[in-house]
């Protein structure tokens, strides 16, 4: 299945694009995260991060469907 | 109630107009400004990024549950993104009441919950190595 | 360290400007207005009255003790006194600190010992009776 | 001696007048706001005042002085 991911900060920057579309047989976001975390080398463990699945948080074990969009949240730090 | 994510310049006197109202007897605002350093290190400027969909959703939740815990009459949140030089407003709450004590209170509830929930990320230029992201390492 | 009575109208921008400093990481105001009612009588406006000399000296011991108190860069507060209206501003206390804790707490350990010792007095036209004295009752 | 009084609120719309000097034998302001509760039939109890004596606070014990600017000051309500 087809899913879009888009990267914010620091997995922006270790990713190097902001948004992309890829095809996988991950089951969920965790596996998801735990493929990207291994090829791109990402340093946030993904105990650190939050979930968005279609502009909404999500559970890390949410069942992704094609078309997805998900959105895996670095720590926080406004104002 | 409005929770906005902006690139522009944030414009104090506009936004506090539009909270107030006949029955408030008081009014809390709280900016979070750019300063000069970080933890004594010296600090050249911030640039904020966010996720603007989830923020803007997330951050009217924080409104909300600020309008149900205190007996507020109006609240507003404004975060800009972009890059930010030393002195100026990253972010602004803003909270009319009849009474004080809601007031403060809500106004304290919003921006914390703001900084600890709102998907938006900090990166600061220092003067001395190179740019960090806030809360990242 | 600002601390003034003032029978004009009380100006917002450059009093906050007069707090600002490079390492301010966060700005806290509070304005009292004056609203339409009070415990549901409608209220027609304020009168503010006030023994200067003596409001001055303790105002000037209260942000004192407020910088002793906390971490922050400056204070102040302006009360206005005369004749006012609805929806104007009667007092303001701005903060000035590094972190918002201490420019929260500041501020509102400065308005709470304003209202409660600073020689100020309030009295209310109704428009459904006479003129009260607050708190003289 | 002489004693200057400056009236506000309450007490100066009780009074009519927001300042006047008297000659009085009161040996201290508890003494000397008690004759003038008398004569002008103020409403306020001396325990919900404060007291001023030549722009500072003082205490109702205070040795008054010729000369000397007294103040009671009515429950303030300031903001």
């Amino acid at each position: 299945m087809k899913i879009q991911i888009e990267y914010f900060a620091l997995l922006k920057e270790q990713r190097g694009i902001s948004i992309e579309t890829i095809e996988t047989k991950a089951a969920n976001p965790e596996i998801l995260y735990s493929d990207l975390k291994r090829q791109y080398s990402f340093s946030l463990e993904p105990s650190m991060l939050k979930l968005a699945v279609n502009e909404d948080f999500a559970n890390w074990d949410y069942s992704l469907k094609d078309g997805d969009t998900v959105v895996f949240i670095p720590p926080v730090a406004g104002g | 109630m409005q929770f906005q994510i902006t690139n522009q310049e944030i414009k104090l006197e506009s936004l506090r107009r539009a909270i107030l109202r006949d029955v408030s007897g008081a009014f809390v605002s709280f900016e979070g400004l750019v300063r000069n350093n970080n933890d004594g290190r010296p600090v050249n400027g911030l640039e904020y990024s966010s996720y603007i969909p989830l923020a803007e959703k997330e951050g009217m939740r924080i409104l909300s549950e600020a309008k149900e815990r205190y007996s507020i009459e109006a609240a507003a949140c404004v975060h800009r993104i972009g890059s930010l030089k030393i002195g100026e407003i990253a972010v602004w709450v803003g909270v009319s009441a009849a009474h004080r004590d809601a007031a403060f209170n809500a106004n304290r509830y919003i921006i914390d919950q703001t900084k600890a929930r709102v998907p938006i990320w900090k990166r600061e230029a220092y003067l001395d190595s190179p740019a960090e992201w806030v809360n990242c390492t």
